[in-house]
């Protein structure tokens, strides 16, 4: 299982997919790249264990990428998520970030602990992933349609 | 409490001299002690998972746990951060809101803590953690008085980081044991667990067995005397009381006799149904595995597994649930004995094939780090660069965990065709997508209970 | 609720019609048709014990136990007075303090409020009780929609009263099965739960199945369509499985096609070890052989047992923790199905020899009386002065319940030999003093678990 | 198992044994009676289920009886021995009442269960069987003292 596989066409779409900062869970990451691949996309895997500037580097490499997806399982998502407003900020994550996974610790989840992650600058949480591919056409939409009225 | 939230400033850590009249003056006895004395009563020892941030609220987990449960051995589950020594991140957590933490971060509360958590319960605690480079992480547990360790260079690392090399896990893994061997010779037998439980995902039985055999046999050349071999229920009877009975055959023939070598299960490690009865049916089910198996130690689940890390009730109540396998009411129950034999023939013949070309070589941590380069060794769903994850299992019609791939494992011709065998029976699963059939296997006990998945099927 | 204590005036009586009526629109299953169920998938259905004297807190206690533990039939269980038909001292108990009644009183409370118990929940409703005549209670529960009704005019006379001829309970439960007769040709079955538990203490398998095979014989007589018959847990794993599978060879043997029968295991009910995690090793255990023995319905016990009247966390617990015999994951279990198989022969040779006499008779009920006069029929530790108590089980060294002493029982010589058999090789407890081992049996899991008993010793 | 036996010899001492009116639990009751017995107790057997009435009248036919000793297991202690107050009273129950089993309803058991069945005119409560010929033996001690001195 490779983490990181040539495009395959043209016309591929680019996501970066990883697991956060000090998060090793990689199972649910393993059969995402899988699912994403099987639908045609070029899935930049980074794996577990990947901090914010891990992203902003990939980013930097395939500017194309449409999103950068991030599973978190451990309940850190927050700690791991630090500094993701000076990334933005800073412009080096400048395509929509997609968040996923178990977000917070302990067995009841409470709407604050999704709210704050909002304010990191995560733009789309979800928890099925089964949801991403009709999400991603989505957010592309969005932004075509946000780029001809720019244009 | 009247405590800070972290120490202001960490304390120097105490000498191991200082460390060992501490745990003598403790005067409760050593996890070692307590498997010895399990085992000798023909009990499975229980053991829960708990660690949170804040250190009055473990205090308090602690003493609860003991007070409600009285489970044999206790754990510091230790935070992620820490575990990656990100023990920045763990203090930056712990000043905002020690509940962000999912476990306690002992060296950033530091070993005076350590003691006072020690002090607080009768039972002999371990450091349950996940990091490859636990140095720091041991030298603290031991001035806390802690006297069970878990971990190991491979089985530390692959599952737990993403670009941390083998010789370096294992270098540090051998200080560690090391500085056990160390202890023994001074009168205090650390017991040290070794984390065979790896990814837990649909881990081979034989994958399991392999990894920790290296490891132990690494511990002992460092002159560690208590070796737990922990393996994660797989979820198909006869293998996994195959698997846990493999365990004094494999002392036997790859570990010094001085050694004393504990079999450990851990309760269904992969996807928990998400319902209250069919979580305690699988937590009853793990139960049953440890005590028919053999096994010396049992780590609990909870019901509330699916959702994050559980509160203290369920933590209570997956422990009481658990402790009726030692139920002296359940002779009458007897086991397909041929099945068992059978499975667990071909388990130990697994791992000869896997074990064997590597401890035949000169230095065996270069060989163990070879070996995985060239998927010699292997698990599947590395979280690490380190390991090739080309070995693919999937489940028999029966449940039984198979190779469906054994990448480069070196297996014999025979071990390859019976592991085809099991999984021939398997019929329409092998054609059709692969993911598919390996997520329908992952979720094997949504499947059991009729609960739906939530992952694309 | 700003109900009274006791409705100021009893109201009358319903007719059967208006009855029926009333339990079709009630618009829930039947206690046979769950029953029926539960046996096609494979099952067991469970049922608590549950009775309180004050209506308000009855409707909770119901609708508390549907909520945390979903059982398939609930219980009322009948206060002591109303079982002896003290009325008068069930009214004043009631009006004094209602938490004084041991259970819930239906006739006092009246058919309106047991219909408000039934409507509040989902579950079909069985009054359990130990009334010798329980005709008006009968009446009371079938003018409560209530589809379940327990008793027989042996089983609940000898355990349950003291100076009530025979021939008149079982004069009375004519006429209850009678009625249900008339209601199963008016297209509702009755549920009739015959009470094979007797007095409960070391009742020895083939008495406890005699009693219920005449009970079945006279039922279905009158027209009884849905039979249950409930046994004890006696506490010997292969006797009881043995006792369980038993049941569907005498139903065969004794009773028409068109009747329907199950059997039910009642967990232990003799002396419960007080310590809870104890309790719950015996109630997991019962629930098992009500699995392994294929029981339609396990009626359940609490860690309580020991106390009093369990509260309701407790018989929720009780419930939530035997039905994990119904998990998917036990097939794993094997058993000594030689030794079930012998011990079943001996059961059924034991009822045949003590039945056959009776049923050969023309008129049942008499045949049943003078037999127990004779002793021909008998029961251990009768509460009642008409049956002779001549009988004393015993336990083997293995824990298996024998025949000490079969007093005037008609038992062949072969019966007696294997009984003595059974008994010699519990070397010591023959000699000396017989209560003494007699008590040390009934203490049978106070031994087991290591806790002193309460009684002498 | 029968009822009542036969006075072993002239100085045999009489109790009279039984169950509470509500009360069908036998299995104490036929322990009891016979380790008395062992003891050798005459023991006038009244089983099961037996109103305070029967108890009186035992009594009228039994004056020797140096004591009344009921067991009450189903918790009804106290609905059941409603005349005792009326008979004591009356005179035709003239000797020491002990009581023993399980005397209240529930598991939680509490100190004013006790108390209000002393407050009916039990004389002794105990809970062990074991008990019950050393406290004869206390019972009869005083009985004899109190008779010496009225004498
Ligand atoms: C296997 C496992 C492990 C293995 C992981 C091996 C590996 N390297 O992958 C091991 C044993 C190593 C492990 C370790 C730990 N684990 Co763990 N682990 C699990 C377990 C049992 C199964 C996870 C799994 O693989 N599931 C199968 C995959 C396919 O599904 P998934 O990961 O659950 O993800 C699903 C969704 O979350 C979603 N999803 C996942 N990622 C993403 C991403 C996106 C973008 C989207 C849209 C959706 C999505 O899709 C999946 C399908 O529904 C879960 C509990 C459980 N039964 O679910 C705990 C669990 C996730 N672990 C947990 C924890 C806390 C830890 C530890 C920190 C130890 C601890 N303190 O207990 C360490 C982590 C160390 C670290 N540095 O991160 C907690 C998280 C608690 C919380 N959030 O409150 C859980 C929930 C257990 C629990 N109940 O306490 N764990
Ligand atoms: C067997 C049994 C029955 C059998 C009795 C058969 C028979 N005819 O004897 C059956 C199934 C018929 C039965 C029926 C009922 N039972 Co019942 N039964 C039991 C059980 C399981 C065992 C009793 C027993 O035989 N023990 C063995 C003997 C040797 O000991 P013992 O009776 O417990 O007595 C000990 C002490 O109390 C003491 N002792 C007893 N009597 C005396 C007298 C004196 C003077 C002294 C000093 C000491 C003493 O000595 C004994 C040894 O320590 C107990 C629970 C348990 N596990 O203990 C419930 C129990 C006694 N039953 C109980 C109840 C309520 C009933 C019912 C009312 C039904 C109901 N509502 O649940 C009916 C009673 C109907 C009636 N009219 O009385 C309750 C009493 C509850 C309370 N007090 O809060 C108990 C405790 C069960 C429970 N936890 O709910 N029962």
């Amino acid at each position: 299982m490779r983490h990181e596989d040539a495009p395959q066409a043209e016309q591929t779409r680019t996501v970066i997919l990883g697991v956060a900062a000090s998060d090793s869970h990689v199972v649910a990451n393993h059969l995402i790249a899988h699912a994403l691949r099987a639908r045609g996309f070029h899935v930049v895997n980074l794996g577990t264990c990947t901090p914010v500037a891990e992203f902003t580097e990939a980013h930097a490499e395939h500017p194309e990428a449409e999103a950068v997806i991030i599973g978190s399982l451990n309940g850190h998502a927050y700690e791991d998520l630090q500094e993701l407003p000076v990334a933005r900020a800073q412009g080096r994550l400048d395509c929509p970030v997609i968040l996923g996974g178990n977000l917070s610790v302990g067995s009841n989840k409470e709407s604050a602990d999704i709210e704050r992650l909002r304010q990191l600058g995560v733009d789309v949480i979800l928890s099925d992933p089964e949801l991403l591919p009709a999400t991603l056409d989505e957010l592309r939409e969005r932004a075509l349609a946000r780029d001809t009225v720019a244009s | 409490m009247t405590d800070p939230v972290t120490p202001s400033e960490p304390p120097e850590l105490p000498s191991l001299g200082e460390s060992l009249s501490y745990v003598r003056e403790l005067g409760k006895p050593t996890a070692a002690e307590v498997l010895h004395t399990a085992r000798a009563e023909g009990r499975v020892a229980l053991q829960p998972r708990c660690g949170v941030g804040s250190h009055a609220q473990m205090t308090t987990l602690l003493q609860d746990l003991e007070r409600h449960a009285a489970p044999d051995i206790l754990t510091l589950t230790i935070d992620s951060h820490t575990r990656l020594k990100r023990f920045d991140n763990a203090r930056a957590a712990l000043l905002r809101n020690p509940a962000d933490l999912n476990g306690y971060p002992l060296v950033t509360h530091g070993w005076l803590r350590g003691r006072q958590l020690n002090e607080a319960v009768r039972a002999p605690l371990e450091v349950r953690h996940g990091s490859p480079d636990a140095r720091l992480l041991f030298r603290t547990a031991v001035a806390s008085g802690i006297t069970s360790f878990e971990g190991g260079g491979i089985s530390y690392n692959l599952p737990y980081s993403k670009a941390v090399p083998l010789t370096e896990s294992l270098a540090a893994w051998q200080e560690v044991d090391a500085l056990c061997g160390d202890l023994a010779r001074r009168g205090l037998v650390v017991d040290r667990e070794l984390f065979g439980t790896l990814t837990a995902v649909l881990v081979p039985p034989s994958i399991s067995l392999a990894v920790s055999v290296l490891e132990a046999v690494a511990a002992a050349r460092e002159g560690v005397k208590c070796i737990s071999v922990a393996y994660p229920q797989g979820g198909h009877f006869e293998q996994d009381v195959a698997a846990l009975r493999a365990v004094p055959a494999l002392a036997a023939r790859y570990l010094p006799e001085d050694v004393e070598v504990h079999a450990v299960l851990h309760e269904f490690m992969g996807v928990f149904p998400r319902e209250r009865a069919h979580a305690e049916d699988l937590i009853l089910y793990g139960a049953l595995v440890a005590r028919l198996g053999g096994a010396t130690k049992l780590i609990t689940k909870t019901y509330l597994e699916a959702y994050g890390i559980p509160d203290t009730r369920a933590n209570i109540d997956g422990l009481l649930l658990a402790s009726r396998a030692n139920s002296p009411l359940l002779d009458f129950i007897q086991l397909d004995e041929e099945r068992i034999g059978h499975e667990r023939e071909l388990i130990l013949r697994e791992v000869a094939e896997i074990v064997e070309p590597v401890l035949a070589s000169g230095d065996l941590h270069k060989s163990i780090a070879t070996a995985f380069e060239e998927g010699r060794l292997d698990i599947p769903f590395s979280a690490s660069r380190y390991a090739r994850s080309e070995v693919i299992p999937r489940r028999a019609a029966d449940g039984a965990i198979r190779y469906f791939a054994s990448g480069s494992l070196p297996f014999s011709a025979r071990t390859r065709k019976l592991n085809e065998q099991g999984l021939e029976s398997d019929d329409g699963t092998r054609i059709g997508d692969m993911v598919k059939g390996l997520t329908r296997d992952i979720n094997h006990f949504l499947n059991v209970f009729g609960e739906s998945p939530t992952i694309p099927s």
